[in-house]
């Protein structure tokens, strides 16, 4: 259950509507049952009583959008930024991908979004409604008479049960109560997979990898991979590639991506979100992030504009790539 | 001598100033090394990209090494650093999905260091052979 | 010269200090205020680690006249802490000895009226372990 | 009919592998399922259905065409299709069964396309009924009956049984090589599932999504609606709808310089894709409205057009499940449906 | 698709020894792209050359390989014998099949098979190549100086004695540097003033040579040749060139008890004030923040004093627009703060004091007239006790002072010590030290001097802790070699303080996208090659603003950056290395990564409007690289997560089509 509620987002944003100091709102809208949102530009009043909704499930990262509707729309646009959300915000103003005069940002309280598929391994499919009531979910399916209570606590998203942080990073508006920066556990699981041989974590993403459809969600849902035109759609760029035609392909695939947007990845988890194949792709980014705060000290991509990320800097003292492998040996 | 004896492919990138002129005072000095080893010249180890590293290994590499300046003796005074930075991580992350580690390699080679680039491309030479066949991240297509 | 290369280790293990940062300068001892009470001093101890001649401090009284001060921590420029080296050497010596050279129970005994309460925390801190 | 016991399933499976490769929905490591090669010890999925859908056994993503060896300044043209084993698909739904309908029209009418031929003619389809229809689904608007699904073999699941009917020549001559695990059974039991899932479909919410409104000579009506702005302004442009989706049959032919040969493939693509159908001229479609208009339209306009009515859509509700921002057919029916 | 020559070098039997010449030759004749291919004893000889040089006009070749010794050796002789047959120079690539493959590889089979597959790696990239012409840009004739300490004057006047304007900007209102504070320079003891202030003469009296004093570079643009740089003239409210330098003002004005920075604050000075009798310009500066007109609009004394009406109060900062063709970056030093070092006492004593102090106290113009008078009571001090390495060599405390050696401390304070002994035989004079480095032409004999002729006492050992009591400070030091504590009732302590690059370094480093070290040292282009130079072309270094130098140092530094200077200014025209990045601003995202790891500043960023592919426009940032600035390292283009930025000569396609060459 989240603390801030639509009505509460939908009078600030008929305000900031109302009063001109905004032209459009960008938020969820309304879809067919009550968990599949739907990113939406709101031009009026009207609009966004109809179609306006927030709840447990709206954990799109809207920052991405910025960078195309700041272009193309006029005015000022109103964007409801989640703490997480904060920090891509901040990393495509590194990147000057958008104009931060044309965003008018409303921080806004987030405690954890539902992944859906868990709600579903709970409540099992044909889901009719869901409902909130305090920290509890209230599902009603097709198939049962009785709605079945989780508790939202187990169905939380992995990003979620893993939130590294409940701070906003930038704002024009904070609406609820400003949270700390959390300490989480997310690099549990990419310990996990470090301790294990190489023979197991070669087994391990050769079966995760090759339910690789390369339908591109993660890359184009991610908002650090911004770029005009991808490496990989490009046939000039000599590595155009457009099915993963084998295991080679998909690793190929995976690595740059994951390269590519390493040191400005902020960890906002939408590439494992969006994967229909449940990649946890999120894996490979947290990888790298653990390995070059390990390596250069931490860093959080987005936390401040304007950052310096661990790959476009350097000091003269940095650890060896032949020394990457033995550190466990000399820290134990 | 044996016969049908594996013989692997180790793609070398050389940057101009140091490793390359490295690689050609181990040639003045006729310091032997595997014929196995294929250098590519690059203005700098700065220049490698990890896609031409992975291209190396689909196309049927069995090993990839670049060699730099040393720390400190870039010709353009800080490319060997970045590439520190990002072989540490893209290393690394091979390692994390399983791949043998010991196929990459980073080595800082002056060109004063003749014998050092023989050496260590005999070393590399030696500790890919052991590996044997890359397989982890081959294309099958691209086999003879 | 007596080079006790496991004494030596074991005494830059326990103080964390790496005695080949110093480069006698001396400043350690020039600003100890212990210094005419001891026999080695400062910039010896950490000298005389780094060399491995390590028995002459076990046995030399030197040891409990510092005043754990750590002066000389504050003022080298290097970072080398000879405090923590005369710590270490001490505590080698305690242990060597297999006894503790202050118990509580001896406490009550040497406490007067004038004797600040950080003086008997300091010297148990440095008589036991 | 023919029934078989479900403790006897795995006997089954193995005896229909022992003549073809067998693929059926099979539990992943992260829950669902997708489509093996059964062995020993495969576990068969609970889950309604794939995320990928069964077109990849007559459509892979990824299929060579021909290899060019390259010999110096010689090249040599070499066909690189194998001999093709029989397969069996096991536990098609019943959209999916109908959605080869859809490919058939596409590969199957003049030119046919020998590799999609090809492994047509080798595969066996057992389809299955469907028992626990998802809320994503709604096959029925497309006249889809998921009780009683089409196939070679169809077949039906209850707790303790299966039920085999053959409609084909192929089911047929298959089902009579399972003779010794089957016995013959009337169709009570199917028939009491197929009047129980019927009124079932009812209860489901996208029962009232309707394709009035679309149909072949629509296109002017609906091409420039405004309404297509909105729907589009999410839209991220990736494949996912596209690659899950059982009916999209878009493909790019690409070559890959292996450095001894050049191998001519093709792979799926996805309309969606920004250098979709990019010609010397540049792209025709170059707002990504434009791509995303094209998709629907192609499904509930441009198809029947040309193939008597028939939409290429089958309801799986695949794309509603997948996309990445939830924007999917339905929600483009709904808006823009009968106006 | 290219027309590629082959050229098979024997190199007598360098390579035809192990390589069979004939089977690579043959071998690379059927490669793409090849449509000649052909062996020879010697290419790089005359008739070599010619061979190729017909070849490429018969066969009308646009591209060629050879395969011969390493290109570091003859690409430059090949790619002149392609210019010369009229085919781009960069059309050329060489195979090294002599270093890299027949003195390496013993056998006859394996050399020839890896000679041919370097060759195919050579003509897959030729095939790639495309023909690059270097680019060219003015030369600005004019060089500026930023400082204009001993440094600054000396590459000004060199460079200006070759015939370049120069202009020096000098923060303060006189330049001289450092070195007019001074009294007397090791290791001869000439008087500092004596030795530079003619050279300040000649500055101001040069034709070629324009000073800014009081001055700032604000911004600079541009790259080499091309510098466009803005100066911010500091209004001194009084006209520079109607002053007479005649110090009536000075005299006259109310407003007396200004520390004197001039002399470390040890006297004051007036409002209105020449910071020395010799200050070049010799100008009045009034000091807006003493003065009680500029202040209150009370006073204007100074006004009625100037007959030659220079004062004026309405004088505002200027900004002067100038453009260069090569910047000399001359900012030089300070000491460090003594602040932090409470063991010395320097803030609770007057009689502790700096070694710049002391060169003040010693100075015949200094605060006492060149008497050495203890600060606090002005008597005469007896016993001194110099202490080196304050704040040098000090690891731990980073915070309080730096790492590296000072360089200068060892000899200033041999020379401090010798001359008191000299001057004041009755005094006795302690020189703690650590260690005493004095490498340098007679640089130790000096030192020895101090020691063996005037009795200076040379301890090892540091001073721990100096107490102030009475009129006496109490120093607490170690002798290390007599294993003895030393307590010393000193007069006067001298502290060897550190020396740091000026703060002003750093922004300047911003602005010249010229790199500097943890220590704001500017860093070298080469620290052996290219000593005088900054990575950042056109930009030099002079003086201590590189790391800790003595005078002889510094001048011979400026000597060196000056000639480097007039090598560039001498120049009509920069031609560049073509191999240089360029950024395909379709795909640029303007996201700044390439511009983070140019070591060159070659990078900037432009708004530019497009027109997208669903027929709208949108104005993007995208990168820009100065031809004439990039020298290809090509960090740039792996750092470029789209791909837009590539070096030419190296491009992502021509090293792939190698690797791919190599591994087929």
């Amino acid at each position: 259950m989240q603390k801030i509620t639509r009505e509460q987002l939908l009078a600030k944003a008929s305000e900031l509507l109302s009063n001109g100091t905004v032209s459009c709102v960008l938020g969820w809208g309304l879809g067919e049952f009550d968990y599949d949102v739907t990113p939406t530009i709101f031009k009026s009043v009207e609009e966004l009583e109809n179609g306006f909704v927030f709840n447990d499930f709206c954990g799109a990262n809207f920052s991405k959008y910025l960078v195309n509707k700041t272009a193309k729309l006029e005015g000022k646009i109103l964007v409801f930024l989640k703490p997480c959300d904060t920090y891509s915000f901040n990393q495509l103003l590194t990147e000057h991908r958008f104009d931060r005069e044309k965003v008018y940002a409303v921080g806004i309280p987030c405690e954890g979004m539902a992944d859906i598929a868990k709600v579903k391994a709970i409540s099992g499919d044909g889901i009719a409604a869901i409902g909130s009531n305090g920290d509890k979910l209230t599902v009603t399916t097709l198939y049962d008479d009785e709605a079945i209570v989780i508790d939202t606590n187990e169905v939380l998203a992995e990003r979620c049960i893993n939130c590294k942080s409940k701070k906003h990073v930038a704002y024009d508006e904070l609406m609820g109560e400003e949270g700390d920066v959390t300490q989480s556990n997310r690099f549990d699981e990419v310990a996990r997979l470090e301790a294990m041989t190489p023979d197991e974590r070669f087994a391990f993403w050769q079966n995760e990898l090759s339910r690789c459809i390369r339908c591109n969600a993660c890359r184009d849902a991610c908002p650090a991979c911004t770029c005009e035109k991808c490496v990989f759609d490009n046939p000039s760029s000599g590595v155009e590639n457009k099915s993963p035609a084998n295991s080679f392909e998909e690793k190929l695939f995976h690595i740059i991506r994951a390269y590519h947007v390493a040191g400005r990845c902020t960890d906002c988890g939408e590439c494992s979100r969006v994967c229909p194949q449940n990649i946890p792709l999120h894996l490979l980014n947290r990888k790298f992030i653990k390995d070059m705060n390990e390596f250069y000290g931490e860093y959080q991509a987005g936390a401040e504009v304007g950052s310096r990320a661990p790959l476009v800097s350097y000091t003269t003292e940095d650890l060896e790539p032949g020394e990457v492998f033995n550190r466990g040996e000399n820290n134990a | 001598m044996q016969v049908n004896e594996y013989k692997p492919l180790i793609v070398a990138f050389c940057c101009n100033w140091c490793s390359y002129a490295g690689a050609d005072l181990a040639g003045n000095n006729r310091l032997a090394y595997p014929a196995d080893v294929k250098i590519i010249r690059v203005p700098c180890s700065c220049r490698v990209n990890p896609m031409f590293i992975l291209r190396a290994f689909q196309r049927g590499a069995d090993g990839v090494i670049i060699c730099g300046c040393h720390p400190g003796d870039c010709h353009y005074t800080s490319g060997n650093y970045f590439t520190r930075r990002r072989m540490a991580a893209l290393f690394s992350m091979l390692d994390f999905l399983g791949i043998e580690k010991e196929r990459t390699r980073v080595e800082w080679v002056s060109a004063a260091e003749g014998a050092k680039f023989a050496a260590t491309m005999n070393d590399f030479v030696q500790t890919v052979t052991a590996l044997g066949e890359n397989k982890r991240l081959e294309d099958l297509r691209c086999k003879k | 010269m007596h080079n006790n290369k496991y004494l030596q280790e074991e005494i830059i293990r326990i103080s964390g200090v790496n005695p080949s940062k110093c480069m006698r300068c001396g400043k350690c001892s020039a600003t100890c205020p212990a210094y005419d009470e001891m026999e080695y001093h400062p910039h010896q101890f950490v000298n005389m680690v780094e060399s491995g001649d390590i028995e002459p401090l076990l046995n030399s009284e030197s040891l409990y006249k510092c005043l754990s001060c750590f002066a000389c921590i504050d003022r080298c420029p290097r970072g080398v802490q000879p405090a923590k080296v005369v710590e270490a050497v001490r505590l080698t010596a305690i242990r060597k000895k297999g006894a503790n050279r202050m118990t509580a129970d001896a406490v009550p005994a040497m406490v007067d009226e004038d004797t600040p309460q950080q003086l008997l925390v300091s010297a148990f801190r440095k008589y036991t372990k | 009919m023919r029934k078989c016991s479900l403790e006897k399933i795995n006997l089954l499976f193995a005896e229909i592998a022992k003549n073809a490769e067998l693929y059926l929905p099979t539990q992943q490591t992260d829950g669902s399922a997708a489509y093996k090669k059964w062995e020993e010890g495969s576990v068969w999925s609970n889950a309604l259905n794939t995320v990928r859908s069964p077109k990849d056994f007559f459509f892979p993503q990824t299929e060579n065409l021909m290899k060019f060896k390259t010999e110096g300044k010689s090249i040599e043209v070499v066909d690189t299709r194998n001999a093709l084993d029989d397969f069996v698909i096991f536990g098609v739904r019943a959209c999916d069964v109908k959605s080869f309908d859809v490919l058939d029209r596409v590969f199957l009418t003049e030119p046919v396309d020998s590799f999609y031929a090809l492994r047509r003619s080798h595969g066996v389809i057992i389809s299955l009924a469907c028992q626990r229809p998802s809320e994503t689904c709604f096959c029925k608007t497309f006249g889809i009956d998921p009780a009683a699904p089409a196939g070679d073999i169809s077949a039906w699941k209850t707790e303790t049984e299966i039920f085999f009917e053959a409609n084909t020549q192929k089911g047929k001559e298959l089902l009579e090589k399972l003779s010794a695990l089957t016995e013959e059974c009337d169709d009570t039991v199917v028939s009491e599932q197929k009047e129980k899932i019927n009124k079932f479909m009812d209860k489901l919410p996208l029962k009232n999504v309707t394709t009035d409104g679309f149909g072949g000579g629509k296109t002017k009506e609906l091409f420039d609606l405004p309404e297509w702005d909105e729907l589009s302004q999410a839209c991220l442009g990736c494949g996912t709808c596209t690659f899950v989706c059982p009916t999209c049959q878009c493909y790019d032919i690409k070559d890959f310089n292996t450095g001894n040969s050049v191998i001519r493939f093709r792979c799926w693509d996805s309309c969606m894709y920004s250098d979709f159908t990019k010609m010397a001229h540049g792209n025709n479609r170059l707002s990504q409205k434009e791509r995303f208009r094209q998709r629907f339209m192609h499904k509930l306009v441009y198809y029947p057009e040309n193939n008597d009515g028939m939409f290429s859509c089958v309801g799986c509700g695949r794309c509603l499940a997948k996309c990445p921002i939830s924007m999917n057919i339905v929600k483009v029916m709904k808006k823009i449906g009968g106006k | 698709m290219q027309r590629v020559g082959v050229f098979v070098c024997w190199c007598g039997t360098n390579i035809a020894g192990t390589v069979d010449v004939v089977a690579v030759a043959e071998a690379l004749k059927s490669e793409p792209g090849v449509v000649f291919s052909a062996n020879y004893q010697y290419m790089c000889s005359q008739a070599g050359q010619d061979m190729i040089k017909e070849a490429i006009k018969e066969h009308k070749l646009t591209g060629i390989v050879v395969c011969s010794c390493s290109p570091r050796m003859h690409e430059a002789t090949f790619r002149k014998t392609a210019a010369a047959a009229g085919l781009n120079p960069y059309m050329v690539e060489i195979a090294n099949i002599r270093e890299q493959c027949s003195w390496v590889h013993k056998d006859m089979l394996t050399g020839t098979e890896k000679a041919i597959i370097l060759g195919k790696a050579a003509i897959a990239k030729v095939n790639l190549n495309a023909p690059l012409t270097p680019g060219e840009s003015p030369v600005t004739k004019r060089a500026l100086v930023i400082g204009g300490g001993i440094a600054g004057i000396q590459t000004a006047l060199d460079i200006a004695d070759a015939g370049f304007p120069v202009d020096i900007v000098e923060k303060k209102p006189t330049i001289g540097g450092k070195m007019a504070q001074l009294d007397k320079t090791f290791p001869t003891l000439d008087c500092a003033a004596c030795i530079l202030t003619p050279k300040m003469v000649d500055v101001a009296q040069h034709d070629k040579i324009r000073i800014f004093s009081y001055s700032e570079v604000t911004e600079v643009n541009g790259f080499v040749g091309n510098f466009d740089v803005t100066i911010k003239k500091n209004a001194r409210y009084v006209k520079e060139d109607v002053c007479t330098g005649c110090g009536a003002c000075v005299e006259k004005c109310p407003m007396k008890r200004i520390p004197n920075e001039f002399n470390l604050g040890m006297d004051n000075r007036p409002a209105i004030y020449i910071p020395f009798a010799q200050a070049v310009p010799k100008v009045a500066t009034i000091d807006p923040n003493a003065c009680n007109m500029l202040k209150n609009g009370k006073c204007g004394v100074c006004s009625k004093v100037c007959a030659a009406g220079a004062i004026d109060y309405t004088q505002k900062d200027e900004y002067i627009n100038e453009k260069y063709g090569a910047i000399v970056v001359a900012t030089g030093f300070n000491p460090i703060s003594m602040d932090k070092f409470d063991e010395y006492a320097y803030n609770q004593s007057k009689d502790v004091i700096t070694s710049l102090e002391f060169e003040r106290l010693t100075n015949a113009a200094g605060p006492s007239a060149g008497k050495l008078l203890r600060p606090s009571d002005g008597k005469h001090p007896h016993t001194i006790v110099f202490v080196q390495c304050v704040g040098s060599r000090c690891e731990s405390c980073a915070e309080k002072g730096k790492e590296y050696c000072s360089k200068i401390c060892c000899m200033y304070t041999a020379k401090h010590a010798m001359l008191t002994r000299d001057k004041y035989p009755d005094t006795e004079v302690y020189v703690f030290y650590i260690d005493v480095r004095t490498p340098g032409k007679n640089f130790d004999e000096f030192y020895r001097r101090a020691v063996e002729e005037y009795g200076v006492k040379y301890v090892k050992g540091m001073v721990g802790k100096v107490v102030p009591e009475g009129d006496k400070l109490k120093v607490q030091a170690s002798d290390l070699i007599a294993n003895k504590q030393l307590h010393i009732d000193a007069d006067l302590v001298v502290l060897a303080a550190a020396i740091e690059p000026d703060k002003s370094a750093r922004p300047l480093a911003t602005m010249l996208t010229a790199s500097m070290d943890t220590n704001d040292f500017f860093t070298e282009a080469h620290p052996k090659l290219r000593p005088v130079e900054s990575p950042t072309a056109g930009v030099f270094l002079s003086g201590a603003c590189q790391g800790p130098k003595d005078i002889p140092e510094t001048v011979s530094q400026a000597g060196a950056a000056a000639s480097k200077v007039i090598g560039l200014l001498a120049k009509d025209k920069l031609t560049g290395n073509p191999c240089v990045a360029n950024s395909n601003e379709l795909m640029c995202n303007g996201c700044s990564s390439c511009a983070n790891v140019c070591p060159y500043g070659a990078i900037t960023y432009e708004d530019k409007e497009f027109r997208m592919p669903d027929r709208t426009t949108k104005v993007r940032r995208v990168a820009v690289v100065n031809p004439a600035v990039c020298q290809g390292c090509g960090a740039c283009t792996v750092t470029c997560p789209s791909g837009a930025m590539d070096l030419k000569g190296f491009a992502n396609l021509q090293i792939m089509a190698e690797v791919d060459a190599i591994c087929k």
